[in-house]
């Protein structure tokens, strides 16, 4: 079976600046797979050319063999790979629950004239984008908190909320930028088992970019790592931790990883 | 049509009675014929408000609306004039003409964000009173006069609308037609704003990064709003040219278009009924400061800067719910 | 929440209005004219000049003891609207003055808002007498309108040609604002010269009204060489300015506009470049105002501390408001009486020395008597006030 | 060719300073200030009463309408600005503020200096005539290296003294500034004097040349908007660029562009828009949002 996404020969410049040279790698269906590096690795500039927020500068990628990169970003999200934010990328001053209805915009049948004259199936549209909003909710642990503003959540939850708006447009494949950034321990493994609840109930593929070693070591099946705009290993977990290229990148840039 | 309450179907019903039976019975009763223009204004105003109060729903400061109103109201005086129309099908005409202007303006310049779109709008005033100036179908600096007043259509031998130019009281058709085409707009407004395109519109003006990436078009929900937004300017300008029967490369410049915006923050930016508050506070307001005489505007800009200076987030924000009446 | 206010609002205007009209309450019975024109923002000296003019005239009359028209004794109150220079505006305040009862109106002062009032004017029975050029205005079927001042399509003519055979001016060079009022005037003055045979090296330069250096602007036309300079429908802002940067790039033909002008200002802006600018004024040179003009300039220094020159012209447009009243008695309010009348008009002109008449004229430029006679009095600028250059007269 | 571009630095040195102050408005407040041209007639009107009426000489006259626009726009700033931006839950809200008080300066310079176009007499007499090839009066000289020096003066102030070192830790990040140190309110205070001080400053400056009237306040007050956008919004190179630039492209756009007449401003607007479009940043700002 041919893998679901294809990272293929992926460069990014900027100016003269090299942020990803030639990065290859796939994610398979069901998989959970992990992008680290240090600070500056082009990690972040990986995700957004994966999910067409920037353009890349030569290669493509390719989910189930159509070309996914330099489209405009709803066009991807369109095709069922959907990315989230860090936590300051919210809807602001709308409910949980507001934001989970709004992100199901790719699910509705009816028209926006439709909705605008209230057809039936806008009827039914919005009836069933309520309870998959509650079902989604109850399925992340947010009941209580769906009718709080999102301005009012703490860090935690806007994680969560994040992925919740991401879940709710129904993806195939889901990409977190750095999910585990900024919490403590006891957060982090609640997040490792929603990530994992995530692909094991849902059958979405996640691919997630991260700083937070350990947690990444517990959840991912495979990891890619990057170095200065360079992939210099991928494979599973234990395969990566006695990778020396992998070791001595992180030693070098250690105090980096510390004063983060 | 969907979930109205019946707090909110009476809040309409009283609206409506009022602005089509208790102001012409009011000013039947006062002598105040000269209300029939202001509120005629008003409804007007409140139109293309409406427009620019859309455009910030998507996190846009529009300082345009002027320019499309001037649109509207050549588009309209070239057909009646020029093409002979009925002003009822050019009037429809003038706002779909604006819609397409900004949608082919909005294609670039949707893009920006913040003071650059307010500038660049702004800006856009300038160079369409300087069009209407140059453009020969436009008659340049001499404008387009003697606009026929709206004639009568009849279906079938019944008269659906008679010919203003016939009609006893002009004022009084040009106030009940005005009424109808703003409750249109805001109804229209209204429903936008509650249907799925307005939650798109949410999403986008507080994060359009977020909206894009759950699969909003978001170029394509901005021009079509910029069109709508500028349909009810291009609207609002023509119907003022029918009255005054005279359409000038000045009858709407910048002054307008900050005036529009204005409206809409006095008003609140957060109800979908501040433009329309605003824009009869705003226009009412300084008609009521006419006795003062020459201190008419010091008075004005000094109540204007004590409402803003308490109520910051507009009229509106004195009632704490959302979403405005109806 | 609107509807309060709304009702509200509407309540308060009904108390205030009804406040006015009893502060208004005197021993002779009040005739209300009405002003409707720009009083504040950048032209707000077009309208003030007139607005002031008003006023002046109405306390002085007032002062003596009222105006007589039929047998009744009037007092003359002005109310003014301040259209705020938009045309929209002036819709509002001339359905101000129509509410009032009023059916003498000044103004507006600008062509787009003397346009719009059109409407209003014909359904409420008001004369308006506005300065604004359009001849559409005051040609039938349009009969409300009735020119305050002189058109420049009327002066231009009359300069140019005394220019020609007095001064051997043989080109002609044209500089406009770009607004409508301007740009139409210089259209109109375009085509009176080359009627009369000047050569016009140059009519395509325009400048914003916002312009703070008019270097750069007169630069290309002055290229040109012109015997004579036209600013047309030059505000009284804008014109010292011109003039001094045409003088300081070594201009040295003439300088002429079809506007009237404050010497004041000319003095303050311009200093002695300014001599030898010509101008259309009204009678306040000292050889042409008469006793009662002198009485004029007068009160309205007294009333508000300045004089404007521009006030010249603006007088008039009043005083043969109140001499076709008093002669048609009937018209205060039969409008259709007054324009009956207007074609036999005929009044000593009080602001003039000589027999001047006050007449309504306009038959060669509108085909009716939509303008009033105000003689053309083509003045020149020298060391801080104005000189008679030479009077003709509009039919 | 020489004479444009002597106009072009003319026209350039006085909206380079009249775009100066609102920038720096703009960087600290994010205020977009409707109100500058207000202050800039302000700023020209007292210094026509002072010099030209009273007879004052005129650089005490210019001191003066620097210290009463500061004076102004300190107290705009405290008792307005500071406290709408607290309370508005949008930043917009300022922008109806600023409108509001340009409304306010228009009524009460009318009420206090009148309708009228105002001039005050030559400060120096005599014209420069390089063989016809540059004229340039010695009053316009004169102002325009007055302008210059002023520029260079706010530079230095921002670049070496304390002052300028709080205001710019404030325009670059308001947050960042306050866990540094500097007193937000206060800076953001005398930031806002300093603009409205600017634009006093011109306005006495340009009286000697253009005079001043009321109606000049809302048209100065776009053309600094343009201006600002053409440099960069709330950068102050941008908005020395923005002016000359400015300045240059009326010089030259009036010299080639005449023969077209009445399209010659709407060319001008219209390649404005269309580089607005493409670098919506300006020439020096980082993009928005």
């Amino acid at each position: 079976m041919s893998p679901l996404l294809q990272v293929k020969n992926v460069t990014k410049k900027y100016g003269g600046l090299t942020a990803n040279n030639d990065i290859s790698f796939d994610v398979s269906e069901n998989e959970i797979l992990s992008v680290i590096g240090p600070n500056g690795a082009g990690k972040s500039t990986l995700f957004k050319m994966i999910s067409s927020f920037v353009p890349t500068t030569s290669g493509e990628v390719l989910y189930r063999g159509e070309r996914i990169s330099n489209l405009k970003p709803h066009m991807v999200a369109r095709k069922g790979v959907v990315r989230t934010f860090q936590e300051t990328t919210i809807f602001k001053s709308m409910t949980v629950r507001e934001s989970v209805v709004v992100a199901q915009h790719l699910r509705a049948k009816a028209s926006l004239a439709g909705y605008f004259w209230g057809s039936k199936t806008a009827q039914q549209d919005v009836d069933s984008f309520g309870r998959y909003a509650d079902e989604l909710l109850a399925f992340l642990g947010m009941t209580a908190i769906s009718d709080e503003l999102a301005s009012n959540l703490p860090q935690g939850n806007l994680r969560a909320l994040g992925i919740a708006i991401g879940l709710a447009t129904d993806p195939k494949v889901l990409l977190l930028d750095e999910p585990f950034a900024g919490m403590n321990h006891d957060e982090t493994m609640r997040m490792v088992d929603l990530v994992r609840s995530v692909r094991d109930e849902r059958g979405v593929t996640v691919m997630l970019v991260e700083h937070d070693m350990p947690a990444v070591m517990k959840i991912s099946d495979r990891i890619v790592v990057l170095n200065f705009g360079e992939k210099i290993a991928e494979g599973t977990p234990s395969e990566i931790q006695n990778n020396e290229k992998v070791i001595e990148a992180y030693l070098g840039s250690a105090d980096d990883e510390i004063g983060m | 049509m969907m979930n109205l309450s019946a707090k909110h179907v009476l809040g309409v019903a009283i609206f409506l009675l009022v602005i089509f039976v208790g102001v012409p019975l009011f000013i039947a009763a006062t002598g105040r014929w000269d209300f029939y223009f202001t509120l005629t204004s008003v409804a007007l105003l409140a139109i293309a408000s409406a427009g620019v109060w859309l455009t910030f729903y998507i996190g846009r400061i529009n300082i345009g609306q002027g320019a499309f109103a001037l649109v509207g109201a050549y588009v309209s005086a070239i057909l009646v004039v020029k093409a002979g129309w009925s002003f009822w099908l050019s009037l429809p005409a003038a706002g779909l003409f604006a819609a397409l202007v900004a949608a082919l303006l909005g294609l670039p310049i949707l893009r920006l964000r913040g003071v650059y779109f307010a500038m660049i709008t702004l800006v856009f005033t300038q160079v369409a009173t300087l069009t209407a100036l140059a453009l020969p179908i436009t008659n340049g600096a001499k404008g387009i006069t003697n606009i026929p007043l709206p004639s009568g259509v009849s279906l079938f031998g019944i008269t659906l609308i008679p010919d203003f130019g016939e009609i006893e009281n002009a004022r009084m058709a040009f106030y009940f037609t005005a009424c109808i085409l703003m409750v249109i707009t805001y109804a229209t407004l209204y429903r936008l704003v509650n249907s799925r395109l307005g939650h798109l519109c949410r999403s986008m003006q507080q994060n359009e990064e977020l909206a894009s990436s759950i699969g909003v078009n978001i170029t394509y929900i901005r021009i079509l709003i910029f069109s709508i937004s500028s349909f009810f300017g291009g609207i609002g300008g023509a119907m003022f040219g029918s009255i005054s029967q005279s359409v000038y490369p000045a009858t709407f410049v910048v002054k307008d278009s900050v005036d529009f915006m204005l409206n809409c923050f006095l008003g609140g930016l957060g109800y979908v009924f501040g433009p329309m508050l605003g824009t009869l506070v705003i226009y009412f307001g300084w008609d009521l400061l006419f006795e003062f005489g020459k201190y008419q505007l010091l008075i004005y800009s000094i109540i204007l800067i004590v409402v803003i200076r308490f109520l910051p987030d507009g009229l509106l924000s004195i009632r704490f719910s959302k979403g405005g009446k109806k | 929440m609107q509807r309060r206010t709304l009702m509200k609002a509407a309540l308060t205007a009904v108390t205030l209005t009804a406040l006015q009209t009893t502060t208004a309450l005197a021993e002779n019975p009040v005739l209300k004219i009405g002003f409707v024109g720009v009083t504040s923002g950048p032209a707000a000296a077009w309208g003030i000049s007139n607005q002031r003019s008003m006023e002046t005239r109405a306390a002085w009359i007032n002062e003596t003891g009222g105006y007589e028209i039929g047998g009744t004794t009037y007092d003359i109150e002005i109310v003014s609207f301040d259209d705020q220079k938009d045309p929209k505006r002036a819709i509002a305040g001339m359905e101000k003055m129509a509410q009032e009862g009023i059916h003498y109106v000044v103004g507006p002062n600008v062509d787009d808002g003397a346009a719009a009032v059109r409407p209003v004017a014909e359904a409420s029975d008001i004369m308006y007498f506005p300065y604004a050029f359009p001849k559409e205005l005051y040609t039938a079927p349009a009969s409300n309108a009735v020119l305050g001042m002189i058109a420049n399509y009327q002066s231009g003519p009359a300069i140019y040609k005394h220019l020609m055979e007095n001064e051997g001016v043989k080109t002609v060079a044209f500089i406009a604002a770009n607004e409508s009022d301007p740009l139409s005037q210089r259209d109109g003055g375009v085509a009176a010269a080359k009627e009369l045979g000047l050569d016009v090296v140059s009519d395509s330069v325009t400048y914003q009204v916002d312009t703070t250096d008019f270097t750069p602007v007169l630069t290309p036309i002055l290229r040109s060489r012109p015997d004579l300079l036209v600013l047309s429908g030059v505000s009284p802002a804008n014109a010292p300015q011109l003039i001094r940067s045409a003088r300081e790039l070594g201009f040295e033909g003439l300088i002429s506009t079809e506007t009237a002008q404050d010497a004041g200002v000319l003095a303050e802006g311009a200093g002695d470049l300014a001599n030898g600018f010509i101008s259309v004024g009204g009678a306040s040179t000292p050889e042409l105002a008469s006793p009662m003009m002198n009485e004029f300039v007068d009160r309205y220094t007294k009333m508000f501390g300045e004089y404007n020159d521009e006030s010249n012209t603006k007088v008039y447009a009043l005083e043969y408001i109140l001499e076709t009243l008093k002669a048609t008695p009937e018209a205060i309010d039969d409008v259709s009486a007054f324009k009956a009348s207007m074609d036999s008009f005929s009044a000593p002109n009080p602001y003039m020395n000589g027999d001047e008449q006050l007449t309504y004229v306009g038959m060669t430029s509108f085909g009716q008597k939509r303008q009033i006679a105000v003689p053309l009095v083509v003045n020149v600028y020298q060391d801080g006030a104005f000189e008679t250059m030479f009077i003709a007269r509009v039919d | 060719m020489e004479q444009i571009l002597a106009n072009g630095v003319y026209l350039g040195s006085q909206y380079a300073m009249i775009a100066l102050g609102l920038t720096l408005i703009f960087a600290l407040m994010n205020v977009l200030n409707f109100a500058h041209g207000q202050m800039y007639v302000i700023g020209g009107f007292v210094t026509y009463t002072l010099y030209g009426q009273w007879g004052i000489p005129f650089v005490l006259a210019l001191l003066m309408s620097c210290i009463t626009l500061a004076i102004i726009g300190a107290l705009i700033e405290k008792y307005l600005f500071a406290p709408v931006i607290k309370g508005s839950s949008r930043e917009e809200s300022t922008m109806l503020l600023a409108a509001g008080i340009a409304f306010l300066l228009d009524a009460l310079i009318l009420l206090v200096f009148g309708e009228k176009q105002r001039g005050v007499p030559k400060i120096v007499d005599g014209v420069f005539n390089w063989d016809f090839r540059v004229i340039m009066p010695y009053d316009r000289i004169l102002i325009c290296v007055l302008a210059i020096l002023s520029i260079v003066a706010f530079i230095a102030l921002m670049q070496y003294t304390k002052t300028g070192r709080a205001l710019r830790a404030l325009a670059q990040d308001r947050t960042a500034a306050q866990l540094m140190g500097v007193n937000v309110d206060r800076y953001s205070m005398i930031g806002f004097a300093l603009g409205a001080l600017l634009a006093g400053l011109v306005g006495g400056l340009l009286v000697t040349i253009t005079g001043i009237n009321l109606g000049m306040g809302g048209p100065t007050s776009i053309k600094a908007f343009m201006m600002v956008m053409i440099g960069g919004a709330g950068v102050i190179s941008g908005a020395i660029w923005g002016g000359f630039i400015l300045g240059f492209l009326e010089a030259f756009g009036l010299a080639y562009l005449s023969q077209y007449g009445d399209i010659t401003y709407l060319l001008i607007f219209v390649s404005l828009m269309i580089f607005l479009a493409i670098r919506p940043q300006g020439l020096m700002g980082k993009p928005w949002g």
